[in-house]
């Protein structure tokens, strides 16, 4: 396992570590070691943005945590949900008592974790609402849309979520538009790569060389349909024609693309791909109003891509376009 | 053979528990490893060796004992096992809080309490290759044999009986949920690292309350 | 070989439509389909700041154009030098009539292009003054420093010197920053796995499972030394012993570090590293002013990390601070 | 035996050129790959290719033909070759700018151009293990024939043969410069792919202006 760390154990402990030292201007630590919060806030009247799932997916999730965007994050082990108890000390450190918005990915761990810390912060008298990503086409048929796994398209849910809590709204708004923001994006992902979690030493799964795997999860759920390998020109269109119809986005639809690498694929082929992806969006009359390509949601060092698409109205364009700073996610206000 | 277990006595129940999982740590995480990520053992005996050292040298009653392992694996934990057993020991230690022994009604009902809790929280079914597979058998055991009229340590072990061949059952069956769902038929022919755990902790349970074995 | 690619002859090419796709606010192309420049460039009496290089090293040297960044890219096949024609319209296409600054990294085809370039420029009547980044001290000794790489000091190098460009400086002016900048910087690589260029389709070279080089080129030019795997914090004091005597860095230095992965190396790792170097420059009373962590110049999926020091006087450092605006750095302004 | 060559004629040096170049891409890959990174083969004929199109049916001089293959190099190719090479054929052409026939003076002229400007840009030495250990042993023959008074034939013959002892010398070098100094010790046994392009160039050249062989 070739590796840059120190206890395997404490590969989560030591990179908050780094994390706080590197972004003091951005994030601070909390009562809880598991818990970092985004500097100044609780902020009087602002609703408290939360997320959390387990490491190794940098930038998510606490990468977001900043500016316009998650207010605490609830920081698990390696690929494992967070305990309750750390989702509720993010709800404590999140809420100014104008509630919490808790917007994290469907995963049986985060499921149960968060329940149990919604009855903890009930008892505790904070008000918590919850939004759960299920943007993974792949992951269950349309039909039954609840078991499918939130994956890259969380990105886009936070953007929203927190650029429209910075503004003052009321919980029940926040609320509104990150569903909003997910029940309009679809996502997919292509794996090429196995990683390894450092306290197992081995390779989570294997994906034999000239193969890849299409709708593959961020933990190696497994996916759709292993094939060869394809040329980035056709997993492009592999991926919108899986994507395209499920919502369905419809000539005329204007969407904000977000293409991200699963950890170790090389920058240069989000580029390649995201070039055809532009143009067969072009070609069935979508408009691009935003396009985030480069490593947003990852899974240590797997090779792939996940493609994830978010139909936009005046308003979710809007809060996408707001300003935002954090480390996974800095923009000026775009036009 | 024991007709109740005196609710003060918490330490050994606890010592019990944390021994067993710490001592079948490396066992769980290599049938874990089988068709999982192989961190069954570590995750639970991480829970135990915390717990440890909460307890320090206190005693405590089966109720505080019961919540004090609860409450490590929901705070400590995280990812599904930390929610899943974590509420399972809380919702037992709840169900004998204010009792002074243990009986063989009482036992029922903090296995119930168990039991439905992880069926809320986790919605896994019999057949789903998961702890399920050991724990509802188990349960429906306990419940047959507290019809039958014996005393706590009979029904103890009819429960663990059951709980072993449900336990067994898991080798046979295809992953639905969980990690091991990605190697789909290849799953089928190894244990599922939750049922071999569960097992093992309802027979600790019984070894302590029913002073069996 | 994992790739989504297309032809890989055209890797370059694919992945610079893919980028003017995604970044349409931020750059454009120019008439030189190697070049690209920041929109709103030639700005009228601003100096033009221009670097470029071989590709694959991505956010470098594409990703740092934008706004108070650098101007325009010349850009190289996979880790070739681009030609010098291409340096020569990135030399046109930055140009206001303020003359150009061109800052790019100490390798043999790099000075040869660019030397070439000069001098068409000259006959072109644009002036030109180049800062050759040498900050690896691993690749030479201290008295053969012109013989060193430049690596990811680079990236501080764009940052000053486009953030004094952005003033309206003279080219004397910011070719004295550029020149300052690189020469208070210094860098070492550690490399723990290869990497496969498109066109070849095999590894480029070979570190055994378990080991890791010391001071690794960007190319995998070769190190200092073969060893064992140390664990992060051991690879953070290695790093410092070479930095921190090499400038040197005397107690009561205030700097700037730059930790940066080599592709593949999952980000959490940048974090578990930046930790103990934080805490080591504490110890040997040196300040951080301020810290990169993340990938700001890769080598395709290497894994492995760079640390990079400079140290800065309160010139460098509000040049540090400046707002910029590129793919590879968005920051606001930092007190 | 040829005593001069008429400059009007380009075509033949250069189709003459860009085909020595392809018909031995594979085999100058292979050398790089041995060493270095595999692709000098690549990138000689990716200007190789680019000439011929560019050349398309037009007549050149050999001046002309000479700087057309040169402009390819320095404008499309980049990385080290690109301006070596490049400007090695730019100044080789230059120097037979306005003259009628190529002689044995004027070679010298050309060849001695290419040689200072490599020098120049490049600045490796004879033991580097490059291009230049082919290079530069075979100007020095080249111009120790013109002393001895031959015909350019002879004196072209001096030149590709010392070339080619030149490239030869380089399997048992250790490399220096470039990617191959990775290798270090390693570099050792094998020969330098930029000397053996190097060397089938010049011989390129001295069987076209020579018209021999
Ligand atoms: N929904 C569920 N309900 C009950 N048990 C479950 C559920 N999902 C998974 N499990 C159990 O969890 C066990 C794996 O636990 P562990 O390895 O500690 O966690 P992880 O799968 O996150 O690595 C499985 O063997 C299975 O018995
Ligand atoms: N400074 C130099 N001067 C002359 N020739 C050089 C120099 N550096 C490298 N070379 C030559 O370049 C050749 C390799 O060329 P090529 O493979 O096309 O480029 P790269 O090394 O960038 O992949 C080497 O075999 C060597 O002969
Ligand atoms: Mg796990
Ligand atoms: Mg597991
Ligand atoms: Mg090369
Ligand atoms: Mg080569």
């Amino acid at each position: 396992m070739q590796r840059i760390i120190n206890d395997p154990a404490l590969v989560v402990e030591d990179m908050i570590e780094g994390f706080v030292k590197t972004y003091p201007h951005l994030v601070e630590k909390t009562g809880n070691p598991r818990v970092i919060k985004a500097v100044g806030i609780p902020r009087q009247g602002k609703v408290g943005v939360v997320t959390g799932g387990g490491s190794g997916h940098k930038p998510a999730f606490i990468g977001y945590v900043g500016r316009n965007l998650c207010d605490a994050v609830a920081i698990g082990e390696v690929f494992a949900s967070p305990s309750a108890q750390i989702f509720f000390d993010a709800f404590k450190a999140a809420d100014s008592g104008a509630g919490v918005a808790c917007l994290y990915g469907n995963y049986a761990g985060d499921n149960m974790n968060v329940k149990l810390a919604r009855r903890m912060a009930e008892k505790a008298g904070i008000r918590v609402e919850t939004v759960i990503a299920n943007d993974d086409v792949a992951s269950a048929p349309l039909s039954e849309r609840e078991k499918r796994r939130g994956v890259a398209g969380e990105v886009l849910m936070w953007k929203v979520a927190g650029a429209k809590a910075a503004t003052g709204a009321p919980l029940e708004e926040v609320i509104r538009v990150a569903q909003k923001a997910i029940d309009h994006t679809r996502s997919i992902g292509v794996g090429l790569t196995s990683c390894t979690i450092p306290a197992a030493g081995k390779p989570n799964f294997y994906i034999e060389p000239g193969k890849m795997e299409v709708g593959i999860g961020h933990h190696g759920e497994p996916g759709i349909s292993v094939m060869d390998l394809k040329p980035a020109d056709e997993i492009a269109r592999l991926c919108l024609e899986r994507i395209l119809p499920d919502l369905p986005f419809n000539s005329g639809d204007e969407l904000v693309a977000l293409v991200s690498g699963l950890g170790a694929t090389p920058v240069m082929e989000l580029y390649i791909t995201y070039s055809k992806i532009h143009d067969l969006l072009g070609e069935a009359g979508l408009k691009v109003a935003h396009a985030y390509v480069g490593n947003y949601f990852t899974s240590l060092e797997m090779m792939g891509i996940t493609v994830t698409l978010m139909k936009v109205d005046d308003e979710l364009k809007e809060l996408i376009m707001a300003e935002a700073e954090s480390m996974g996610l800095t923009q000026s206000k775009l036009a | 053979m024991a007709a109740t277990y005196p609710c003060s006595q918490g330490r050994p129940v606890l010592v019990g528990l944390i021994n067993t999982i710490e001592s079948n740590a490396a066992m769980l995480s290599e049938i874990d490893g089988a068709t999982g990520d192989g961190d069954h053992g570590i995750n639970m005996s991480k829970g135990a060796r915390r717990t440890r050292e909460v307890l320090g040298n206190q005693e405590v009653t089966v109720g505080q004992g019961l919540e004090m392992i609860g409450n490590v694996l929901l705070t400590e934990i995280g990812g599904a096992m930390g929610p899943l057993y974590g509420s399972f020991f809380n919702e037992m230690g709840g169900a004998c809080q204010g009792v002074e022994f243990i009986d063989k009604a009482t036992f029922g009902k903090m296995l119930g309490a168990a039991v439905e809790i992880m069926q809320d929280l986790g919605g896994a079914k019999v057949g789903d290759k998961t702890m399920m597979d050991a724990l509802l058998p188990a349960y429906d055991a306990y419940k047959m044999a507290l019809a039958g009229d014996p005393d706590l340590t009979t029904a103890l072990q009819s429960m663990i009986m059951a709980a072993e061949e449900g336990k067994e059952s898991t080798r046979n069956l295809v992953a639905k949920l969980g990690r091991a769902s990605r190697l789909g038929e290849r799953s089928r022919g190894t244990l599922d690292a939750g049922a071999t755990s569960c097992s093992l902790i309802l027979r600790s349970l019984a070894d302590t309350l029913g002073g069996g074995s």
